[in-house]
């Protein structure tokens, strides 16, 4: 991967990060954060993984986002008062980002892997696709993944669905139970107190 | 289901029942009548040489199990403690439904830490008794609210910082002991012989059990609890955790601190402490007991004095004075919970305890006034009563020439006997002035207390006969603790 | 003779008739008198029985009841008959059983009397155990019956402040006494261990078998085990004590242990003996009825200590030191009590100052060796005194409650026949030649004299001043004219008062005499043999005679006390000095000490701890501003932190 | 060349940034979103490790896996808050959460 387009990518993800901070209007912390995020995916893809990033589009930048706007919207906030930002806050946030910024960036390089360069690490399908001939590798018995590697292709979305479905299924149950309460909890916590207000109107 | 764990779970049981709104005063009586019966079977069983033990596992590592097991020492706090449920049971009249609960759930409790053979649940069924006498001082103490809700603070806060100590000590114990792997008496107690801690280790850890203990005893300086919490609770709650909680601490000290850490009890600072701690509580908590006004918080400051006997018999060590220790823990139990029923029976009809606004008792309530002569002349050391012979085995184990020869001078244990046979003077001078304040003298006016009828007696007639029988014939209980003394040894 | 069987009735009998008068008052109301009169009258029967046919050999030592019985401490109870209980045995029963039968009548108009009866049945239970006592902790249990039933009979009137009160004080001067009796209990049982294997300190710890330690100690032990078999380790039987007990000479045991345990069982009979300075319960416990203080006060429970002292002469006679004290105890007693009895107005006080003193004669003579002179003094006085506390009922009884002498006189022909028994006591506690009393002082006047010459001249100064205050009693009250409302009405007693008095009277005259005296006498009498003999005969009648000749003088025919020594008739301050001290202690003391309580156990142990977890808590909870921004900021320093910390 | 290093480096800046946003802003929506945004910065460093922690020649999608929950666990989270959020505005009108003091001690 050429390092220019790293850096575009890096400083797309920062500066729109930093933007969500410093604006004063949240629609405008919003949209910011929402092409904080793209960027962010677009890294990912760099990273190979195409499925995250998709989803990182799909669900953070796509439906959270929305969410987003939508309560902004809905409870129709404007920019914040002009009470003035708070210094002690502004200072503070300001040390703890620099320091905390300074810390992890000087321990940054402080292991082995942490130097060695993408390209010098690439994927190799080829020796997975040798591995997945051995009768007790996990990868074995899945066909259509097994034929992709043999093809030379990355089957991503595939390796990643045997990965949840064959390694982590109740996991991933435990997640569509939370989902569910997460839903319920939701209805529960927006609905407004009809015998309250009821009560109120009587 | 052995018969031991019925009897821990009967009352248990019947708080419950009488929490899901059973009728109180039936399930309450009951249940304390059917544990006395339960437990005389038991007793009789014991003196037949039957082992009366099961277990169950609940953990197994560490190795927790729910054991019970029944010997001398826990017999007679057995027989104790089901002796004043049902006095203190059969004396509630007119109160709601929770004063059953709650006395059935601190016998339960009781019953529980006395009868565990496993450390874990000996402490945890103390803990249960716990709750509910301070959540019945909290709420239907006597005096305003602002007072008895400080007071149930101030036990609560002391206790369980008491309790935390001491199972820091329990702790050390099964780390030290038992190797961390687990939490039975019966194990511990044959690894203390193989594992030989030093003396200092053993000193330190008795050390800290025994202020563990000792605050649940109301040791000399962790005492200031006791008076006020006996002044406040409900006279159910005022007998049973005097009368038979109370001595949890004792029996701990006894079955498991002394057994576990022979060279510990016996190391000079050890001693030298608790000589110090108990002389504490005879003069000093007797000069305050003489100085109260009042008879209940009379009867509580008495009740934290005569711990200081109990605690001599411990530091000598002697087998006599363990016997002694055991059988005036009985006994100070019962007639300290004969004293608190009749105190209850004054403070409801009179609505006073003042020594100045009361006299002349005795004149109307002569029934009363035999009770409380009973319970007083007991806890003086009368002998014929029970606390008699318990007071002059703790005396006389504490001249035993295993204690030190007195050939060479007297030891400073010989000294602390002879300030407790000072503080039996000195129970005497109080107990006498209550007893002639309330009964004797000019009956006050306006107030005028009759004396019970005899659908009532039933309790304090009970108490006062165990004082007498115990008090003349000791042997049938010395007969059961010397038993254990030797069975433990082996 | 069954002499178990005896032993078990004398003690038993009379705690069947106090239980039953306890359980079943409602039921017998006046039949409870009979119950315990009953118990009493059979327990007369069975001392007789014994002072006739006593046991073979000197002494029979048995079981009775089984109290306690542990390793290295046997205290089950047992009776022990020799001479010595016998002879006492017949005294409180006979005594007891005369007061029973007064009382009767006494007490006729009182409601209460089931409850005395039950009381003074329970006495005669305690003092039957008292003397019967085969050992030391039985002794101690009885001993403090004894003072139950006292303290319950001097409170008999419970309503009246000044009975309660003294009730009281009885109780807790005796339990004074006791602390000290209980120390010397301690230390002659400790003793019983000297010198064997066991007196090693041992490392073993108490929860070993102590069977295993017994074998071991029955096995190498040279003295412990005197006989085949026995072991006397914790042995404080008074039986064994003679061969047990280590004797002042025995180098192994140093003299301030002795002296302890000597001084300590000595100072239970100072309580229960009423000897100074734990005298002042006595006068005050003439607050209960008089047939009480006949019996308990003035003939059998206050000379418990007597007797208790001669039982264990072996302990008190193994400290010199010990038996100086007691000597010169019991004679300042004497005189102290004599001097204070010349002042007195109330005819019981006189008597009961009067008990004191001769009580001092008796402990003065166990002091100087000579225990069987105390003991037949003992008898003697308590038939005198026993009849002279009646006699003082019947007069009370007959000026309708009346008890200051100076309002009492001319009784002697209204009342001529307690009068006469009256005179006939007085005379015998004057010690007039040929009454008992004469005997019996004269013996112990000649063991003051070969010990010491200070203790006789109080012991004859004593006898001048009893000579003197007897006369003047009797005179102010039989003689000159009646001075008050009840003597002018005064009538005399019933018969069944008077038959006690002249029984009594009987037995105050004949006691010094052959075979009554021989069968009563404890041990072998010295008898008024000894050099010098003559000189003490001769001293006693002097002091006699100018002791009446004095009385007469000055008391014939006044209407008036013409002595005023308020020293004297306040008793010497001594009430007043203790109810000062008991102030000092009690109130003050405990007040300081409760105040310290307060302060240290109470405030710097609880409340302390509470303010710094409170102040401590307050500041904490100025953490929690609720600020999410803060504690964001918190969180991001403590990641900071943690950061720093693992990569340091 | 992009290394392993570059990757941690941009999501402990984009970590940093969030909690400074966090610590900074007043507007409750704002510092949900600073949040999510540290969040995806973890997600970033276990991408980039799971990269270049190679398994036979492919990516580790165990930490993929993780991240993958973190996601819908995020989501799951932004639903609820964001439901909170409106509560509180309800009762509060306002989203500034310096008036938000009710857990003051």
């Amino acid at each position: 991967m050429p390092a220019p387009l790293f850096y575009l990518l890096a400083f797309i993800t920062l500066g729109f990060g930093l933007l969500v901070v410093l604006a004063r209007n949240p629609v405008a912390s919003a949209l910011s954060l929402v092409m904080c995020f793209s960027g962010l995916a677009a890294l990912f893809v760099t990273l190979d993984a195409y499925l995250i990033g998709t989803i990182q589009v799909l669900v953070y930048a796509g439906a959270v986002m929305v969410l987003f706007l939508f309560i902004i919207m809905l409870l129709d906030i404007k920019e914040e008062e002009k009470k003035g930002q708070r210094l002690t806050a502004v200072v503070g946030g300001m040390i703890l980002a620099a320091v905390l910024t300074l810390q992890l960036t000087s321990m940054a390089g402080s292991f082995p892997l942490a130097k060695t360069k993408l390209d010098d690490k690439p994927l190799d399908i080829s020796a997975a696709s040798t591995a997945a001939k051995d009768k007790n590798h996990p990868l074995h018995s899945m066909q259509m993944i097994r034929k992709d590697l043999d093809a030379g292709k990355l089957p991503d979305t595939a390796l990643m669905g045997q990965t949840l479905f064959d390694q982590y299924p109740l996991h991933l149950q435990m997640m569509g139970l939370l989902l569910l309460v997460g839903t319920v909890g939701v209805v529960v916590l927006s609905r407004r107190d009809t015998a309250k207000e009821e009560s109120k109107g009587a | 289901m052995s018969l031991l764990e019925i009897i821990i779970l009967l009352p248990l049981l019947g708080a419950a029942l009488i929490g899901f709104g059973a009728p109180a005063r039936l399930v309450g009586r009951s249940v304390a009548l059917i544990n006395l019966l339960l437990g005389g079977a038991a007793l009789a069983l014991l003196q037949q040489g039957k082992t009366l033990a099961s277990s169950r596992v609940v953990l197994d590592t560490p190795k927790i199990a729910f054991s019970v097991g029944l010997d001398g020492l826990s017999a007679i706090m057995l027989l104790l403690t089901v002796l004043v449920t049902l006095a203190a049971i059969w004396q509630i009249i007119d109160k709601p439904a929770i004063y059953y609960t709650a006395s059935l759930l601190i016998s339960g409790g009781a019953l529980g830490a006395f009868l565990s053979t496993d450390l874990f649940f000996m402490y945890g069924f103390h803990e249960l008794a716990l709750i509910p006498t301070l959540l019945m001082i909290a709420i239907h103490g006597h005096g305003d609210a602002t007072t008895r809700r400080g007071i149930a603070w101030k036990i609560t806060v002391y206790l369980g910082v008491g309790s935390l100590i001491l199972l820091a000590g329990l702790a050390a114990l099964v780390i030290y002991i038992g190797q961390g792997a687990t939490f039975d008496l019966g194990y511990l107690t044959q690894a203390a012989a193989n594992v030989k801690l030093p003396a200092a280790t053993q000193g330190w850890i008795f050390f800290i059990l025994l202020i563990g203990f000792g605050t649940l005893v109301s040791l000399f300086p962790m005492h200031s609890w006791a008076a006020p919490a006996y002044a406040s609770a409900p006279t159910p709650v005022a007998m049973l955790h005097a009368g038979v909680l109370k001595k949890f601490g004792l029996y701990g000290l006894i079955k498991v601190a002394l057994p576990l850490l022979p060279l510990g009890a016996k190391l000079e600072w050890v001693q030298n402490a608790l000589l110090l701690m108990l002389v504490g509580n005879i003069i000093v908590i007797g000069l305050v007991t003489i100085h109260q006004d009042r008879l209940d918080t009379l009867l509580g400051n008495s009740s934290v004095m005569h711990m200081g006997y109990l605690f001599l018999g411990l530091a000598a060590g002697s087998q006599i004075a363990l016997n002694g220790v055991v059988l005036l823990m009985f006994a100070h139990g019962i007639s300290i919970a004969l004293l608190f029923a009749i105190c209850g029976k004054l403070r409801n009809q009179l609505g006073t305890l003042q020594f100045d606004k009361l006299g002349g008792l005795a004149a109307n309530a002569p029934f009363l006034s035999l009770m409380f002569a009973f319970g007083a002349f007991a806890s003086i050391g009368l002998p014929g009563l029970a606390n008699f012979a318990g007071e002059v085995m703790v005396f006389v184990g504490t001249f035993d020439p295993s204690v030190g020869s007195l050939t060479s001078g007297l030891k400073n244990i010989h000294w602390a006997t002879i300030f407790g046979l000072w503080g039996v003077v000195m129970s005497a001078v109080y107990m006498l002035r209550a007893y002639r304040k309330l009964f004797f003298g000019k009956p006050s006016s306006g107030l005028f207390m009759s004396d019970l009828v005899s659908s009532q007696r039933l309790p304090f007639v009970l108490l006062a006969v165990v004082l007498l029988v115990a008090g003349c014939y000791p042997g049938f209980l010395t007969g059961l603790i010397h038993g254990m003394f030797v069975t433990a040894a082996n | 003779m069954n002499y178990e069987l005896t032993a078990k009735v004398l003690l038993l009998l009379p705690l069947f008739s106090a239980l039953t008068i306890l359980l079943l008052h409602k039921l017998l109301r006046e039949a409870s008198v009979y119950v315990s009169l009953g118990s009493a009258i059979i327990c007369l029967i069975c001392s007789v029985r014994l002072l006739l046919s006593p046991p073979s050999g000197d002494s029979m030592e048995g079981m009775l009841l089984p109290f306690l019985n542990l390793p290295g401490l046997k205290a089950d109870f047992g009776y022990i008959l020799d001479k010595q209980a016998i002879g006492m045995m017949f005294i409180v029963t006979f005594i007891g059983f005369l007061v029973h039968l007064y009382s009767t009548a006494y007490m006729k108009e009182d409601d209460a009397r089931p409850r005395f009866f039950g009381a003074l049945s329970l006495f005669m239970f305690s003092m039957t155990g008292i003397v019967l006592s085969s050992h030391f902790v039985m002794m101690f249990v009885f001993w403090e019956l004894v003072g139950l039933s006292s303290y319950l009979l001097i409170g008999h009137w419970f309503k009246k402040p000044e009975a309660a009160d003294a009730a009281n004080k009885a109780f807790m001067t005796n339990r004074i006494g006791d602390f000290g009796f209980m120390i010397g209990i301690l230390c002659v049982w400790a003793l019983s261990f000297v010198g064997t294997i066991s007196d090693k300190p041992t490392t073993t710890h108490a929860l070993a078998a102590p069977e295993q330690l017994l074998a071991t100690k029955m096995a190498n032990s040279p003295t412990a085990v005197t006989t085949e078999g026995a072991d006397y380790t914790g042995d404080i039987r008074f039986s064994t004590l003679a061969t047990t007990y280590p004797k002042s000479s025995s180098s192994s045991i140093p003299g301030w242990l002795l002296t302890l345990a000597a001084l300590g069982i000595f100072m239970g009979a100072v309580g229960k003996s009423a000897q100074v300075p734990l005298h002042v319960w006595l006068p005050d416990a003439m607050e209960g009825p008089t047939p009480v203080s006949a019996l308990i006060h003035a003939a059998t429970m206050v000379a418990a200590g007597v007797y208790m002292l001669v039982r264990a002469q072996v302990v008190i006679a193994a400290s010199p030191l010990a038996m100086d004290v007691i000597a010169w105890t019991g004679g300042i007693t004497a005189l102290l009590a004599a001097l204070m009895a010349v002042q007195q107005n109330d005819i019981k006080r006189i008597l009961a100052y009067s008990t004191l003193s001769q009580l001092g004669y008796m402990v003065m003579s166990v002091g100087l060796h000579a225990g069987e002179a105390g003991m037949f003094h003992l008898y003697t006085h308590a038939f005198f005194k026993a009849l002279l506390f009646l006699g003082a009922g019947a007069v009370i009884y007959a000026c309708h409650h009346e008890q200051d002498i100076w309002k009492m006189g001319g009784l002697k022909d209204k009342t001529p026949m307690t009068f006469v028994t009256f005179a006939i006591g007085t005379l015998a506690l004057m010690g007039m030649p040929f009454m008992s009393g004469f005997f019996s002082k004269e013996e112990i006047l000649l063991a003051a004299k070969h010990e010491c010459w200070g203790l006789l001249t109080i012991g004859v100064i004593t006898a001048f001043l009893t000579s003197f205050y007897m006369t003047r009693c009797v005179v102010v009250t039989f003689f000159g004219k009646a001075r008050g409302e009840g003597a002018n009405h005064a009538h005399e007693a019933p018969m069944v008062m008077l038959v006690p008095l002249m029984l009594l009277a009987a037995f105050s005259i004949l006691s010094g005499y052959g075979p009554v005296a021989e069968k009563l006498k404890a041990l072998k009498p010295h008898g008024p043999h000894g050099d010098g003999a003559g000189l003490v005969m001769g001293l006693s009648i002097g002091v006699f005679v100018l002791g009446a000749l004095a009385g007469l003088k000055l008391y014939w025919g006044k209407d008036k006390d013409p002595l005023n020594i308020p020293l004297f008739a306040n008793r010497f301050y001594i009430d007043q000095i203790y109810a000062m001290i008991v102030k000092i202690f009690q109130d003050r003391l405990a007040w300081i000490v409760t105040a310290m309580d307060t302060i240290f156990a109470d405030g710097l142990a609880a409340r302390l701890p509470t303010a710094v977890a409170c102040r401590v808590g307050r500041t904490a909870r100025s953490l929690q501003s609720g600020q999410l921004q803060g504690y964001g900021f918190v969180f991001g320093a403590g990641l900071i932190l943690a950061i720093y910390l693992m990569t340091r | 060349m992009i290394t392993l290093n570059h990757y941690l480096v941009v999501a402990a800046m984009l970590f940093a940034i969030g909690l400074a946003g966090v610590v900074a802003r007043r507007n409750i929506l704002t510092i949900y979103m600073c949040l999510e945004m540290m969040l995806s910065a973890a997600n970033l460093t276990l991408v980039a490790f799971s990269r270049f922690h190679l398994h036979d020649g492919l990516p580790d999608y165990h930490a993929q896996a993780l991240v993958f929950f973190t996601i819908t666990v995020a989501a799951a989270e932004v639903a609820v808050g964001l439901a909170i959020i409106v509560a509180l505005y309800r009762a509060r009108q306002s989203v500034d959460v310096t008036t938000v003091t009710k857990l003051q001690g």
